[in-house]
């Protein structure tokens, strides 16, 4: 086990902030890295060092691995947290960070290979014992490969990027006659957005859900779930409003799954947090893919267990043991995650800029984990996600009471927010029944814009 | 700190040049208020506290120097526009790294101040990642000032030589 | 920004030059005042901070037209103060509680819109736990405006009555 | 049991907040009664009615017993809530509301009285079995009965107004020739602070921690305790910063106050939340008071039990049965509130004013409850506490890291505060130590002084 001392916080907004708020916690001095857009940024503000890496672009920044090992090594870190997005799943920068003889919080640099290659992973799930969306093998060429597997497994079926990710070079197709263009569509897609053409095809699920297992495994074979999250409240596979537990798993499903997730997880012997996703439908769960880093959504996993994601995640990457137990973790409560977006609330356009009032909201129950600040300029370069109001209640229908009674406090100025869409969400009668699937959000939006 | 340099025309009026030295001596200096009185004249400006903007514990700035770091909690409009002077241009880093002013220890330095610098000419090493990148000149000029030091760290942005 | 005051004689004027650099220079400067004294003359230009109050969900006042509940939010000095109409006097409410305009139901209201009143005329009764209180007028005047109707539950502070 | 559809929050500041909070979160509209200069203020904006109901002065608003029990009529409200302070602890008031056929959020009026004479208190404490301090049983009026008495207990003793609360009235005397005058002077600043003259005397214990029991009581004899709280920090007897579980108590020695607590508040037949105050030194613990109402302190046993204190109160006041049982209480991990004053934080001048920039801290295991917002002008004409951080960890010492990681990004501007004070406490290895009592913080601020 290494003491971890110093460690630089490879990322921006609010994901930053709380990974300098755990490191404070756990006596981890921090460095911030920014763009010249983030110069007065809250996390360059809180770290204990900031240092300006590049101009806004991602590309020249927060993407630029050379400068953030600069960083490192001219700051004396012994760790680096790539955080969410950005490096945090490139098997390269985790290499380079490990030849320096630095701290990867995160997986090993194979791991991150591994899931990142979509069809390498859906084989490793197989290979793990996890049930998998029926669908080709690997990459699918021609289209008659195509058409003949689409008839085997049954219309309608689903194109997918095997390096994709966040719904770019998807489309279903619903027949033959849909199949051709889909086919050419997806793969071009994924060519101007991954760099990489292949696709292949799986069964396409009509009404699923998005559910996914959080797992916790140290450097020594120890794993365990930390139960699932329930993220169907989505809108181009965009996640909006995540919860833990989910309304839809009973008791005996919860520990069969997580049981089964784990088991998996230790199979492929994997170390640090990870997230693996299903799609849930008829009773059954569908692996999707896995996610070899912390998830924005993790704080409702933190609110029903009182286990702090980050901090474990630091503990298993210094090599220390991981001393819960399975029949340790406790699920306790109900929790909502809103993620707050700077964007209109109904055409969903993107609204950076300066934020001239922000108040959070308060008193039992409610965390809030966002950047913002009376004064601060959200630059138009990144991500529109301003923060998430977490609420943590005793059963989901107090929650949702919390969350409504927390979005009336919230104050936001200068720039549109989402406020708006989640009361809307909350109040609706089928978000409230928990009944949903992930196209729900779209048609409930679709019945509003036209009802 | 108000300096008495223009003279007031007799008129009721104020010289643009004069209100333009208060505010930037305002912004600069970090004053709130500044009152400038001759004889019967006189002229106060003031400026509201900075608001708002949680200070908290500013970052520590890698180099203590650094322009670019730990920039002013709130400043919101808080230097008035300083007019530069037109012909003096700053160099600025491209990158994180350490400078070396100097092609190997003990060697003479690649430019001094006074020096007469032709664009591609080099002004210092910047290494990164063990990296040794040779910062060429932008443009020509006379060095006028080297605002870091040997082996120091730099910062993406961050001025490093002045050429007038 | 800067209103001329009546009392300004007439050849104490302002140049439109003077007055667009010393609000230029506010803008740019990010002053929050300016007093510029010229002898006998002075003039002062002031902004007041721009700042965001929570607005949040202003709470339904009890009495919708209530002047003292649900303040405006934010409203920075927007609203240069108005001057009042010198000769009318407001007479609030000194409890909670209804407001009855007569004495008793059916009966004739006590006061109305013209009336002529004395100091210590009742000009209505509040009630507040089930106890009538009459409401003696503070002072002499006319009756100009009834600002609550019969029955109607007012606040502390909350204007009743205008006298002329 | 009666459904309530409308409170009253008979309170301003912080504690409104918390009671409107709650009731939202439950269904029930709020009216929040305000003073003029109050009338801009969060509890003011946050309720659904709000209504104005007198000037500055508490005893012509928020101490007008008549015109929040008119505003309750005007308003069709079916219950008030006194708060904490004011008239939380008023039987007449109490004994007003229930004449109207109201409901009153607290307990019976006679149990109101019975424990605000402090004389009655302490014999019906004794009664129900609780330890108290040796001292008179009654009333002490001359001099000669005071020195027998003093003489008796041993020196030093404390004499005390019967109507006292809050540290007024409180005099120490260390031999018979300090006896008179501080019998005098208690007397006499009994008299001007509680328009009764009437002391009496205990044993003056010289190195005491502060620690209360939570009480919960329904109307139908049901009372459970939800553990204590640690209240030792504290200048001039007022409470500075709380925390929950006291890192004094064994498990044993926890479970056996809750549960004599819990008898005697069973015998003497109280409804709602209540607190009983303890001195407790070498192992034993002395009666010194019941408060008959919320705490302000009462987040840290909230965020322990994770019960809501608010809500349940308000449920028992309506009639509801207990629902649960003293097994069902668990205490989890450690809570720290610091309570935030608009007062120098080391020569204690209040400091009201324009507030012109709040940031409360976020993050995990962070709570804020506090009435503050950016342009808010904190009133002089009322108590200076402008809000609480509450903090939840696995155990104290991590508590007490997150205390500070919180404060470290708590930004008020415009008013001074006492985040300095708390960042001093925090850091001092006497209270990491956590072996301190009442008067410790006292001396270190004096060895801060003179150090």
């Amino acid at each position: 086990m290494v003491k971890i001392n110093k460690m630089v916080i490879a990322n921006r907004g609010e994901i930053a902030l709380r990974l300098i708020r755990a490191a404070r916690e756990m006596g981890i001095a921090t460095v911030a890295v920014h763009s010249t857009a983030d110069a007065d940024s809250m996390h360059a503000r809180l770290a204990d060092e900031a240092v300006c890496i590049g101009p806004p672009p991602s590309k020249d920044s927060y993407l630029d691995k050379r400068a953030i090992m600069t960083v490192a090594e001219l700051t004396g870190a012994d760790a680096i947290h790539p955080g969410v997005g950005f490096l945090s799943e490139n098997q390269e920068f985790a290499e380079m960070v490990e030849a320096h003889d630095l701290i990867f919080v995160g997986p090993t640099p194979r791991h991150i290979g591994l899931m990142g290659d979509k069809i390498a992973a859906k084989k490793a799930a197989i290979d793990a014992g996890l049930p998998v969306v029926p669908g080709s093998e690997g990459a699918i060429s021609d289209i008659d490969e195509a058409r003949q597997l689409a008839q085997e497994i049954g219309y309608p079926v689903l194109i997918k990027a095997a390096s994709g990710g966040g719904g770019r070079g998807m489309k279903v197709a619903r027949s033959d006659e849909e199949l051709d263009s889909a086919l050419s569509t997806a793969s071009r897609e994924a060519k101007a957005a991954f760099g990489d053409p292949v696709v292949y095809i799986e069964k396409y699920l009509d009404n699923p859900r998005h559910i996914e297992v959080q797992i916790l495994a140290d450097a020594h074979g120890n794993v365990i779930h930390l139960g699932e999250r329930d993220c169907s409240v989505q809108r181009r596979h965009q996640k909006v409003v995540e919860e833990a537990p989910s309304p839809a798993l009973t008791p005996a499903l919860r520990a069969d799954i997580g049981r089964r997730t784990a088991e998996a997880v230790k199979f492929l012997g994997y170390r640090s947090v990870g997230t693996v996703e299903y799609l849930f439908q008829d009773g059954e769960f569908y692996f999707i893919e896995m996610n070899t880093r912390l998830q924005v959504e993790h704080p409702v996993t933190e609110m029903i267990t009182g286990l702090d994601l980050v901090e474990l995640q630091i503990r298993v990457a210094s090599g220390e043991v991981l001393d819960i137990k399975q029949e340790d973790v406790v699920f306790e409560g109900h929790s909502f995650e809103l993620r707050i977006n700077a964007e209109d609330p109904f055409n969903f356009m993107p609204s950076p800029g300066l934020v001239t009032a922000y108040h959070p909201p308060g008193g039992m129950g409610v965390r809030v984990d966002s950047h913002l600040f009376a004064d601060y300029r959200m630059p138009p370069h990144y991500d529109s996600l301003a923060g998430k109001i977490i609420v943590h209640a005793r059963d989901r229908r107090s929650a949702i009471q919390r969350c409504l009674r927390a979005l009336a406090e919230t104050h936001i100025d200068g720039i549109k927010t989402n406020l708006e869409l989640h009361d809307f969400i909350l109040r609706h009668e089928e978000f409230q029944g928990g009944d949903i699937t992930i196209h729900w959000l779209e048609q409930a939006l679709e019945v509003r814009a036209t009802g | 700190m108000a300096q008495k340099s223009d003279k007031m025309t007799s008129n009721f009026d104020v010289s643009a040049n004069l209100l333009r030295k208060l505010a930037d001596t305002m912004g600069n200096a970090g004053l709130s208020e500044i009152e400038y009185v001759d004889g019967d004249r006189s002229l106060r400006l003031s400026r509201a506290a900075q608001v708002a903007a949680p200070a908290m514990v500013p970052a520590a700035p890698l180099v203590p120097a650094a322009a670019t770091a730990a920039p002013a909690p709130a400043a919101p409009a808080a230097t008035p526009a300083v007019e530069p002077v037109s012909d003096v241009k700053t160099i600025d880093s491209p990158m994180v790294g350490t400078v070396y002013l100097a092609p190997e220890p003990g060697a003479a330095d690649f430019i001094s101040v006074g020096d007469e610098i032709k664009e591609g000419d080099t002004l210092m090493i910047i290494e990164a990642m063990k990296v040794m990148n040779h910062l060429p000149s932008p443009s020509s000029g006379v060095v006028r000032r080297v605002l870091i030091s040997d082996g120091q760290p730099v910062e993406f942005g961050q001025p490093l030589i002045e050429l007038a």
